[in-house]
Formats: structure tokens, C-alpha cells, sequence
């Protein structure tokens, strides 16, 4: 109740969909990474993280990208992020991810971009 | 809006729980101030940053500690105070990786420091050993000529 | 939930434009007490009309005052103090007048009190005459055995 | 910002219809005390309080429907509220404000209202 964060999980064509909702700051971050963790455990390794739901981010969140991004992306996966709402990709942006990130507009376009870049090239 | 100086305190267990109460009341105070939502998320972030470090950092996750907030609102800006009693640091020691470094060392740490800088237009740490460590940071209210 | 005491204090210019940030305050602790909604909703109430009450009566509107809401939570339940530093007056002699005699004599007021006594489980005052004065308000948290 | 209220202003065969938005209290009742008191003033003495967007009141709002709801009787009128939401009413209740006011689901009730009783019978 005090701190509602939530994560909705799916498949669609062989990516995991990763949906955010409501909080994510210090007292929720936890949650998401045990999210990532347990995709990457289970070999699912192409991950979409839709932030359309995600009202907040604070930089514990964004330390979660921020770790497991490069351990995914050796074997071959990657995490796409799409559906930020302009009040969260500002943080995003102060911070440099959009050089680091595929950032794209919704989960169809993150599809598409699995399509043309697997792994996003740097 | 008054022209005299409005001062707003809150205290709360050092628990990352309570960081959304914090948010609120920082907010609260932005909005009085006249910040946009924009701008005011900035300063609810800015603080949130502060707040979370002194619990992870300062306590070092002691939830039986307390955090202090002290919002200070004037006719040019909103300067907040987050102190503390946990163990001191000195900020000058602290080194600002690049993003793709800590990406390749994978870090989950050292944004919270920079947020604040390009958050805020003053942060400034004071540390009184043995007494408080003290992080002020200001805000300036846009004029309105 | 922990079994130790939680303590979270509030202190803000006795405004009624704060009234809302007191109000969120309040609501985030009933919220981490476990209150439902509508019992949250009741102890955002109590605390709004005891706080309002100091703003009017104890401070007669004087907005350069500060008004304290300390909040404890233990595993039984949530306590509320409302401290004002302001005019003291003796709740026994406020007598507590039908509802159709308050419209029938035109009174805007009269109801606080009332609210309080109903939406607490307790509600208690206390006066120290040059120092300050106290209005604690105690609500139960319900038993899940 | 800080305290949103709101009230919305309109007349339906011949009665004034005040729709209340938001929050009610000490702060913002004022504001609602000089639109009823505008309503009379003008000799429109048929009010329909609508308050099915009001998500909060204190007593500083109950206060106002009591303290000009026998003037404006006096004079054949009527305050009417509709609209209450489940929260919002249990405060009316605990007052006994349903004993004193007519208050009706919505306003083609409170029309009804006003057919059958213009004022509120004790
Ligand atoms: N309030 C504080 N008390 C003690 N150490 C701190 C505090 N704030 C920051 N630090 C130190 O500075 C480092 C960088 O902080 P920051 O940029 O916020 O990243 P993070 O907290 O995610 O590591 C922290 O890892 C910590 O060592
Ligand atoms: N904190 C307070 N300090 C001084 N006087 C108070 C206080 N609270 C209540 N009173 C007195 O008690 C009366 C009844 O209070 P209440 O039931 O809340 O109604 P209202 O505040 O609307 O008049 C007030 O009119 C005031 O004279």
C-alpha cells in the first residue's frame, strides 16, 4: 500500500516483457532486479522492460538496467526499454542512458528493434 | 505568496519504506512554491536521492535510525536539509565514473550523486563529526518579472 | 510489520494551505499501519480537524506560528500528538450542542470535536499553561490473530 | 496546486447546481461558503449541491450547508445534496446530517426532490 510497485510478466515471440508499474525507487528496486535476475537464470535473455504503467524512477531503478545490461548482452540477449512517459525519460536522459539503450516507443517498436539489432551496438 | 520565510520539517525511521512519504511532503512544498510539475519532480527526486543514500550509506540500512528533512521556502527559493547521524564521508573523495564504465564494471551504483547535481541548482555536504553530517541542497523559484 | 516503535514527526507553519501535506502525512502512516481505506480515511479526518482547530482557535490564524503532529506506531496502534505552542482552553467547558439547535441558531462550527471523538479510539487533551498544548489521539490497529 | 477544489457552476429548471471538486476544508471552504451566499444574494434559493466529484470534506465544509440552510428555507428554498461517494457520505452520516438535509443520488433525484418537497419537511 505505502509504496504500490508492481511487475507484470509475459512472452511475446520469444522476448520477455517486463511491465512496471506505479513506484520504483530504493524500497522497490529490489523487486525489479530479482524480475531480471530470474529471466536471465532461465536463459531468457531478450528482455523488454515497458515502462508505460511507471509513474516513478529514482537511481536504484536505473542501477538495474545499469547491472545486468552488460552480462546480458555477452551472451548475445539484451534489455530494450520502451513506453516511458516524458516525467521518467527525463531521468533517463540527464543520466546518459539513451546512448547506452535502446529506448524505443512501445513494446511493437522494441519488437521491431530486436529484429534489426539483437544486441544494441554501441 | 508571502513574502516572510516558511520552514517545514519532517522526520521519519531510516527505512526506505518511508521514502514515498518524503516525496509527498517535498511536493507539497514544491507546489506551494510554484514549481511546475516538472520542476517539482526534480526536487522530489533530487531529494529522494539524498534520503535514500543517508539510509544506505549513512545507516548503513539501520532502520532503527532517524532521518530529518527541513524544507525552507522564501520568495527565491526552496533550500532542503537532510540530516543525519550516521557515519560521515567526504563527497571530495567520491569519483564520477562515465556511464559505460560503470556499465562494464556493472555497477548498479554511483548515479544518485549526479542526479543531484543536475537537479538542483546548489548541493552542498557539511559534515560535524561526532554531531550531524548535513546535506543542503537549493532550488531558485524562477522570477516572474 | 516490526515490532519496535516507529516515531515520525511533522512540523509545518500553522497555514491552513498545509492542511493537505498534513493530511498525506497521515495517510502514508495509516497506510503503513495496515488501516484500510476507509479507517485511513477516518484518522486523515481526526487529524485534519485537530490541526485545523489550532490554526483557527489556539493561534487565532496566525500563520507566522508552527504547529507539531508527532506520530507513533507500535504493533497495536497508531498514536497522533498535535502540539501548538498557542491559546490554551479547556475542552470541558465546550458544550456539545444538538445539530437542528446548531442550524437552527445559523453555527458554521461546533462539529470538530465531535468528528474527533467519533473517528478515534481515544482522544485525550493536555494543557501546560506557558509551555504548550497537547492533543493526543490514540486509534487501534484490529487484531488479525 | 497545493489544495485543488474547484466548484462548477450551473442552473437547470430553474434551480443553481453547484458541482464540488475536489477538496473541502478549512481551507477551501471559504470558497464555497461565498458561492452559496452568491446564490442567495442573488435570490436563487433552489441549490443542488452536486458532489460527485468532492473527494474529501471536513467539518469546515459540513459547516457551510448548516449555517445558511434555515435562511434559505425561511424563504421557501433548499439546499439538496446529491452525488455523495461512499467515503464522503460516512462523514455526513456520523454528523446525522441525513436527518436534516435531503440528500439524493444524483440531480434528476434531487429534481424529484424539488417536486415533491421544495423544502425539507422535519
Ligand atoms: N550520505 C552519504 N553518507 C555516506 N556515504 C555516501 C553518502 N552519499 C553518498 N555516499 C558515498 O558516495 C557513493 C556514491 O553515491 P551515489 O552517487 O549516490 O551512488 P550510490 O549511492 O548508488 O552508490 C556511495 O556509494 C557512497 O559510498
Ligand atoms: N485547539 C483548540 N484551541 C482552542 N480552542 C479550541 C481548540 N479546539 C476547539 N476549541 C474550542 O472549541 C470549540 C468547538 O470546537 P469544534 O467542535 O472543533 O468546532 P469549531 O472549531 O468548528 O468551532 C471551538 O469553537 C473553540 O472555541
Amino acid at each position: 500500500m505505502a509504496n504500490p510497485f508492481a511487475i507484470g510478466k509475459s512472452a511475446q515471440e520469444g522476448k520477455s516483457i517486463l511491465a512496471l508499474e506505479g513506484y520504483l525507487d530504493a524500497h522497490t528496486a529490489p523487486q525489479f532486479e530479482k524480475a531480471v535476475e530470474d529471466e536471465f537464470e532461465a536463459g531468457r535473455i531478450r528482455i523488454i522492460v515497458d515502462c508505460s504503467k511507471l509513474s516513478y524512477i529514482s537511481s536504484a531503478g536505473l542501477g538495474v538496467f545499469m547491472s545486468f545490461v552488460d552480462e546480458i548482452r555477452e551472451v548475445g540477449g539484451d534489455i530494450k526499454i520502451c513506453g516511458l512517459t516524458p516525467k521518467v525519460f527525463q531521468v533517463f536522459e540527464i543520466l546518459g542512458f539513451p546512448a547506452l539503450f535502446d529506448i524505443v516507443d512501445d513494446i511493437p517498436a522494441a519488437m521491431k528493434k530486436y529484429e534489426e539489432s539483437p544486441v544494441k551496438e554501441s | 505568496m508571502a513574502s516572510i520565510e516558511r520552514t517545514f520539517k519532517l522526520q521519519v525511521p531510516s527505512s526506505t519504506e518511508n521514502l514515498i512519504i518524503i516525496r509527498e511532503f517535498v511536493s507539497s512544498i514544491g507546489a506551494q512554491a510554484g514549481f511546475s510539475p516538472a520542476e517539482n519532480a526534480k526536487l522530489e527526486l533530487a531529494v529522494d536521492e539524498a534520503c535514500a543514500n543517508v539510509m544506505e550509506h549513512a545507516y548503513g540500512k539501520d532502520t532503527t535510525k532517524e532521518l530529518s528533512i527541513r524544507a525552507t521556502l522564501d520568495d527565491d527559493s526552496v533550500q532542503i536539509e537532510v540530516v543525519d547521524t550516521g557515519k560521515p564521508f567526504d563527497p571530495g573523495t567520491i569519483e564520477q565514473k562515465d556511464l559505460d564504465k560503470l556499465v562494464s564494471a556493472r555497477k548498479s551504483g554511483g548515479l544518485g550523486m549526479r542526479l543531484m547535481k543536475s537537479l538542483m541548482d546548489e548541493v552542498h555536504y557539511l559534515m560535524i563529526p561526532g554531531q550531524k553530517n548535513e546535506l543542503r541542497m537549493v532550488k531558485r523559484r524562477k522570477k516572474t518579472l
